[in-house]
């Protein structure tokens, strides 16, 4: 039993979910949106110590680097969304809390005394293996271009919003 | 392939037409009868080909159940002629409601090819699955139509009717999944033939076979519909463009008695059998309220949804005698209401357009005004009462001698003054239509073009053909895909256990056998 | 010769095509201000009418006394065992009744172009007129119930079209809309007892005509009606059914009001369809299923009690009435009642002879009718007639032959087939024949009074009566025509004088089996002719003396409508008060359905439904409109409730 | 490879999505609501990589190429639910999902 995924393992771990915790917890969106940046790269690291290095590079390309960055962009044009008339947690949502929770006890409950072992026999998940996966006989052409077009789509559907939305502010101001 | 491209065609058919430009309405409508006249002409084989079944291909597994739901279609002599009712009104409803749809004719066009590709659906599905499918589908295109063309309380009206059917089919599908999963799969050739014999030999608790009974009956009580739960339809078929309204009550409602036909019968032998009599009763109930309602009604179109009630339910009773005459004579009668319903909401949607009214006092004195119109419309009305000579009395004669073969000299009584009442409010109708003194003027053409009679003339002439010569419809009645529904060819009334015994021929009776061991 | 029979389909095509011909005459031509061509149309359908009477008479003449002409092109309905065939059979019977059909048929198209010559809707009148005439040639022609069956609604649905011809007139289409209500109940009598026929037959079940009649002469299957059996009970309900069926065409007792308001057609209607043809196709019914009728005694003294009921209410209530139609109606339904009574007593041939007299007579009556209403401008009102015999000469002649004939005076078409009818109702019981002899009376007062106020004394109206004029060629030639037949035609069967009884002979075969089993039974007693005769003519002098007793100097004034008052009203009206009740029942039944079952009940259940499920969907709303994670948490806490049950319940 | 739990990953993955779940239910602001969201797909994409380590060969692999199209679909998600926001934010100047709730009003 090698000691150093292990440690690498448990440092990530710790990492991602007090990143996690952060995010449910910070008072800002933009500290959120920094724990948050945080949690993907911990979650690459781990991607990296189980064999998918090319998802790893990936989480940190679209999810730290782009999706977060858009956040964090939204958030600083919107002022920071200030809301300090909008409380932390409601009441309410502290009594929700009590789902999650449940969740959580329930699935570990039903999964501690599972055995799963990791094959030895698993491929290593490089740029390679991937792309054979995904483009191969067997793979998944239709459904990555079905993904390009709901991408697509979604440009548009942002730029239509936003655009309709900067018409709307021309026009009251005119 | 025939059959698949039949009921590709209507989908096509609307697809072409979504290409087509919208602007002109008249365009519209010709596109739309060249292609409804296309697939009525892909459909016009079939009667010919007596039973025809498409080449099958799984299509999709319904979890829990271990045989896959597969895409098939199938026709045979109890679909036939339902299909050809449906192929033929769709031309002649698109080319009637020109005038009254104008500019938006294309929209009209497109769900009205929308709504026969449904009723197409049901009729040829011979996995019960997909037949649900196309079942619950027909709703869609029924709602835009009434929503979206319908007359003043259209809205109300297809509330109405969207609830009270997809209501009454939710139970259908419960048990659909439940035969599925005892009935070793959805394919109905299997399902009637293992089904039947399972809850003869009590493999099934009677309670739940029962129940079974119930859940799908009702789907097609609704549809038909039968006391009480008719409540939808007069309100629909009033509110309805009056194109549509001949396609609800022409084809659609034949798609409650087809189910009746194709699968309450030969899936549950021995509970029709049992329950034979509270059918017939419950069709004749109909028949003599239809009637009773249909003379106080003021308005033409609810006057002729409470016929079509009447109509249907004598249908339903004839179905219900299980002897041949019954059976060969709803079949008959389907296809002559079909026809004859069909054209008169037709002509009552140009009465309409002319009067901007419904009220049957705001009419009079049409027969001296528009008389290529009169004519029509009488010829349809009297085809409708079922005078000698067209379709109708041979659905309605041959229906009362079933009755009274089936069940005795009383409920044949009960039947026929439903027919002389039927008399009485389509003579009401016609005497304020088209005969006295004008009440209001009307606006519109003066009378019926040539080209506006071209949708009604074909229907008419269907009439009196089958009035003359019904064995074509008759005879293609005993060919049957199924083991389910044969038509017993001789002899009374199948009795309990001769028609459980029917519904099994031996090969499944084996294997039925195997399954229970 | 007997290629012929293979024509036998042209006999109602022939018709049909003049109908359609003149259907689409009157249509093509509905919107110009002339309408379409009166010759044209004129031609076509007494053309039709005519080529039809040519045919008849060629296939009468070929055809031997026992054989039949039969064509069946094809089979009409076929429903597993029970099989009907499209087809046409033409025997001795069938000759006979087409003669007549289409003979007076044709003169009556003819009289019609005349009279018919200034109505705007001439094309689509003779339309209607080949309609009917194509379904009564099939009415008698078809081979079998059902194809009689179709005549049987055509020739209704055409009474029907041509009583409600002036369909402006509100109360021209209530007559219509009656008639065919009236009919159609008795049509139902027809379709229940031809099923319970089929019933009865059980597995040889046969519609046609040759069958049943064979059937029923097989004597293997008396057992299987015989008293106190179900197919006793079958036969009884059966021959009943259809004689209600009959008693709808033929107006007799219960279904006879419509008749008399059938009288709102034009005239060649009323004397063509509701007097010599359609309403005699009861009769000929009768005598078509006379094998079967014959088997049933019961159902026989029924008819023959209606047939004299009817006879004796109509010849009396004929007396009430002002209108000259109104009169002729009632009488032709009296006369109905004779034929009736006739066939009651197992004389179905007697019947029929009564029906061809009675053909000639009562249309010569009333066309002649027709020319004087046409003469005075459309006026009904005998008492607003009178005198009129000097400026109609030629009519008056002529209807004076049929008054002789009606009267049943010596060597009249009447005097025969009426004391023939007498003759052998006394052989059955003598009080039919006392009855019957007061119905003669009756009918020559009622006749008589008819003459008198129409054609003499003085023109009590002189605005009508001034200008009176006879009719044109083609209205007076019929109606002499037809006069003189009503004087002739009874030589064809003139029991007292030997040899002279070709009607007999010509009928023997298709009826005598029926009446020879019929009269196996029923040992009548033999009266000597002469007497019945000398009886029967005293009897209609004694009528036309009273008459002419009463009304000859009577002063009448034409006060209001001609319909009858007081007593007279209640005694014509009748059968419609009681008809009211019944459509005063269905109008409450339909009140009730309409205001109570359907819109407090069901339409009540269904608000009380939507009610409800508003009221729910209210509260459920309530619940969701609050935040949008409550939302959320509750979906989730199904979903993990969903989890704990499945998760938790499998361990 | 077997120096990590098999099973150690799928419960940090449940930890996270617990974790993401309690973020979007109790959280007002939409931006939290939204980087929830994210953590529990984030939750769900270890949660199949760690998986597809349990397979052998080519079957390994299917774990990790849903993961990209998770990623991609976050994208476009984000994409559009962040142009809402700006759109809901310009209209009720806040990102307080309860002022929210009634859309329809």
């Amino acid at each position: 039993m090698e000691l150093l995924p292990q440690i690498y393992f448990g440092l990530f771990a710790v990492l991602a979910l007090a990143c996690a915790l952060t995010v449910l917890v910070a008072r800002h969106p933009i500290n959120a949106a920094m724990a948050l940046i945080g949690m993907m790269t911990s979650l690459s690291g781990l991607y990296a110590i189980l064999h998918a290095p090319f998802l790893a590079v990936l989480q940190v390309l679209v999810y730290a680097g782009a999706i977060v960055m858009l956040l964090v962009f939204v958030i600083m044009v919107l002022n920071g969304a200030k809301d300090d008339h909008t409380p932390r947690f409601g009441s309410l949502g502290l009594v929700l809390l009590i789902v999650p929770a449940a969740l959580a006890a329930l699935l570990t409950r039903t999964f501690r005394g599972e055995t799963i072992s990791n094959n030895e026999a698993a491929l290593r998940g490089t740029v390679d293996l991937t792309g054979q996966q995904l483009f191969g006989p067997t793979g998944y052409v239709l459904l990555f271009e079905a993904v390009g077009f709901v991408l697509l789509t979604a440009l548009v559907g942002a730029v239509l919003l936003a655009k309709r939305e900067l018409d709307s502010h021309k026009e009251t101001k005119a | 392939m025939h059959l698949i491209l039949l009921l590709a065609a209507p989908f096509v058919a609307a697809l072409l037409l979504a290409f087509a430009s919208g602007k002109e309405g008249q365009s519209s409508a010709r596109l739309g009868l060249f292609l409804g006249l296309l697939t009525a002409a892909i459909a016009l084989p079939l009667v010919w080909c007596g039973g025809c079944v498409s080449p099958s291909f799984i299509w999709f597994q319904l979890p829990g159940i271990a045989t896959p739901t597969r895409f098939q279609l199938g026709v045979d002599g109890l679909s036939a002629w339902l299909l050809q009712l449906t192929a033929w009104l769709v031309p002649a409803a698109l080319w009637a409601s020109r005038r009254a749809v104008r500019e938006r004719m294309r929209e009209f066009a497109i769900w009205t090819f929308l709504l026969e590709g449904t009723i197409f659906g049901s009729l040829m599905a011979t996995d019960l699955v997909l037949f649900f499918l196309f079942f619950e589908a027909m709703l869609v295109p029924s709602f835009v139509l009434i929503s979206g063309f319908g007359g003043r309380r259209r809205r109300q009206a297809s509330l109405l009717f969207v609830i009270f059917t997809a209501l009454g089919s939710a139970p259908l599908m419960i048990a659909i999944y439940f035969l599925a999963k005892i009935g070793l799969g959805t394919d109905l050739a299997v399902l009637s033939a293992r089904f039947g014999i399972l809850s003869h030999l009590g493999m099934l608790p009677p309670s739940l076979a029962l129940a079974l009974f119930a859940a799908v009956a009702v789907a097609f009580v609704v549809k038909t519909p039968l006391l009480p739960l008719h409540v939808w339809q007069a309100e629909t078929y009033a509110e309805a463009p009056a194109g549509t309204t001949a396609l609800l009550s022409g084809a659609m409602a034949k798609v409650g008695v087809y189910g009746f036909l194709r699968f309450v019968i030969p899936l549950f032998p021995v509970e029709a059998h049992r329950f034979a009599l509270w059918f017939v009763l419950a069709g004749l109930v109909a028949v003599l309220y239809g009637a009773l309602l249909a003379l106080t009604q003021s308005d033409v179109k609810r006057l002729m949804a409470f016929s079509s009630l009447g109509h249907l339910g004598l249908i339903v009773a004839g179905v219900f005698t299980f002897t041949p005459e019954g059976l060969k004579g709803a079949m008959v009668l389907m296809v002559a209401h079909g026809l004859a319903a069909g054209g008169i909401f037709l002509l009552l949607g140009t009465l309409e357009r002319w009067a901007n009214s419904r009220h049957l006092d705001d009419f009079g004195g049409l027969a001296g005004r528009s008389p290529f119109m009169a004519t029509l419309l009488m010829v349809l009305v009297l085809a409708a009462i079922g005078l000698p000579g067209t379709a109708g009395f041979v659905g309605e004669f041959l229906i009362l001698k079933g009755l009274w073969t089936a069940f005795g000299p009383g409920v044949a009584v009960l039947a026929g003054i439903g027919v002389i009442l039927s008399a009485a409010y389509a003579l009401r109708m016609i005497q304020k239509l088209l005969f006295g003194k004008a009440a209001l003027p009307l606006e519109g053409e003066a009378d019926l073009t040539t080209g506006d009679a071209l949708a009604v003339l074909p229907l008419i002439a269907a009439l009196i053909f089958l009035g003359f010569w019904p064995s074509a419809v008759t005879r293609s009645v005993e060919i049957n895909l199924y083991q389910g529904w044969s038509a017993p060819s001789s002899g009374p009334a199948c009795p309990f256990h001769a028609a459980a015994r029917k519904c099994c021929p031996k090969s499944t009776q084996e294997s039925a056998d195997a399954a229970g061991r | 010769m007997n290629q012929l029979q293979n024509y036998l389909w042209l006999l109602p095509v022939l018709p049909l095509a003049g109908a359609l011909l003149n259907g689409i005459l009157a249509l093509a031509g509905a919107d110009t201000d002339e309408g379409p061509s009166r010759g044209l149309s004129g031609f076509f359908g007494t053309v039709a009418a005519g080529g039809a009477f040519v045919l008849t008479l060629l296939l009468a003449l070929s055809l031997h006394p026992n054989a039949v002409f039969a064509q069946a092109p094809w089979t009409w309905i076929d429903a597993g065992s029970f099989k009907v065939a499209f087809g046409f059979s033409f025997d001795s019977l069938t000759a006979m009744m087409l003669l007549f059909i289409t003979g007076i048929g044709t003169l009556i198209h003819f009289y019609s172009i005349g009279y018919m010559a200034e109505d705007r809707g001439f094309a689509r009148f003779f339309a209607y007129l080949n309609l009917f005439l194509a379904s009564m040639i099939v009415l008698v022609l078809g081979s079998n119930l059902l194809m009689t069956f179709i005549g049987w609604e055509g020739v209704g649905l055409c009474s029907y079209l041509l009583i409600g011809f002036w369909h402006k007139e509100e109360a021209n289409n209530n007559a219509a809309r009656k008639a065919f209500l009236v009919n159609r109940a008795g049509d139902l009598g027809f379709l229940l007892g031809t099923i319970a026929l089929m019933a009865l037959m059980g597995s040889q079940a046969s519609l046609e005509y040759s069958a049943i009649s064979a059937w029923f002469r097989d004597a293997s299957h008396a057992a299987l009606f015989a008293a106190g059996t179900t197919g006793a009970g079958l036969l009884l309900a059966s021959t009943l059914l259809i004689f209600l069926g009959c008693t709808g065409k033929s107006a007799q007792i219960p279904l006879l009001t419509w008749l008399p308001d059938a009288m709102a057609g034009p005239t060649p209607v009323s004397a063509l369809i509701h007097a010599a043809t359609m309403v005699t196709s009861g009769v000929y019914l009768l005598a078509r299923l006379s094998d079967m009728f014959v088997r049933s005694p019961l159902t026989l003294s029924v008819i023959a009690g209606v047939g004299i009921a009817t006879a004796l209410w109509a010849a009396v209530a004929g007396l009430f009435q002002n209108d000259i139609k109104k009169v002729l109606a009632y009488s032709t339904v009296s006369q109905l009642g004779y034929m009736f009574m006739a066939a009651g007593v197992g004389s179905f041939d007697a019947s029929l002879f009564h029906v061809f007299t009675h053909a000639f007579f009562k249309a010569t009556l009333f066309l002649g009718a027709g020319s004087v209403i046409h003469a005075v401008g459309g006026e009904q009102d005998m008492r607003k007639m009178g005198g009129l015999w000097k400026k109609l000469p030629l009519t008056f002649l002529a209807m004076a032959a049929g008054w002789y004939a009606i009267l049943g005076l010596p060597l009249g078409a009447g005097f025969w087939s009426k004391d023939l009818i007498l003759e052998r109702a006394y052989g059955s019981s003598p009080l039919l024949y006392g009855l019957g002899l007061l119905t003669a009376v009756i009918t020559a007062l009622y006749m008589t009074r008819l003459m008198i106020l129409t054609f003499f004394g003085k023109g009590r109206d002189e605005k009508l009566t001034a200008h009176a004029h006879e009719a044109p060629f083609t209205m007076t030639l019929p109606v002499v025509l037809l006069g003189l037949g009503a004087l002739g035609v009874g030589f064809f069967w003139a029991g007292m004088i030997p040899g002279l009884d070709s009607f007999h002979q010509m009928l023997s075969p298709v009826l005598s089996p029926a009446q020879s089993f019929w009269a196996r039974g029923n040992e009548a007693e033999e009266g000597s002719a002469l007497l019945f005769a000398a009886i029967g003519t005293l009897a209609a002098l004694v009528g036309a003396g009273i008459a002419w007793a009463i009304w000859s100097k009577a002063k009448i004034e034409a006060v209001g409508s001609s319909a009858p008052k007081g007593f007279g009203a209640f005694w014509t009206f009748f059968f419609d008060y009681i008809h009211g009740i019944f459509i005063a029942a269905t109008k409450a039944l339909a009140w009730i359905g309409d205001k109570i079952v359907q819109t407090v009940i069901f339409n009540g259940l269904l608000a009380l439904l939507i009610y409800a499920v508003g009221m729910v969907g209210d509260a459920v709303r309530s619940l969701q409109r609050s935040r949008l994670r409550v939302n959320l948490g509750l979906s989730l806490c199904g979903l993990v409730l969903l989890l704990a049950f499945f998760l938790l319940g499998a361990w | 490879m077997t120096a990590i739990s098999a099973l150690n990953v799928q419960f940090l993955a449940l930890l996270l999505f617990c974790i993401g779940l309690a973020t979007t239910l109790t959280r007002r602001n939409l931006f939290f609501i939204l980087m929830g969201v994210e953590i529990m797909l984030n939750a769900a994409n270890l949660s199949f990589v760690g998986f597809s380590r349990t397979f052998a060969a080519a079957a390994s692999m299917e774990g990790l190429v849903v993961p990209v199209f998770v990623i991609a679909l976050a994208a476009s998600e984000a994409c559009i639910g962040l142009a809402m926001i700006i759109l809901v934010f310009h209209s009720r100047e806040s990102v307080d999902s309860d002022a929210y709730s009634r859309m329809k009003e």
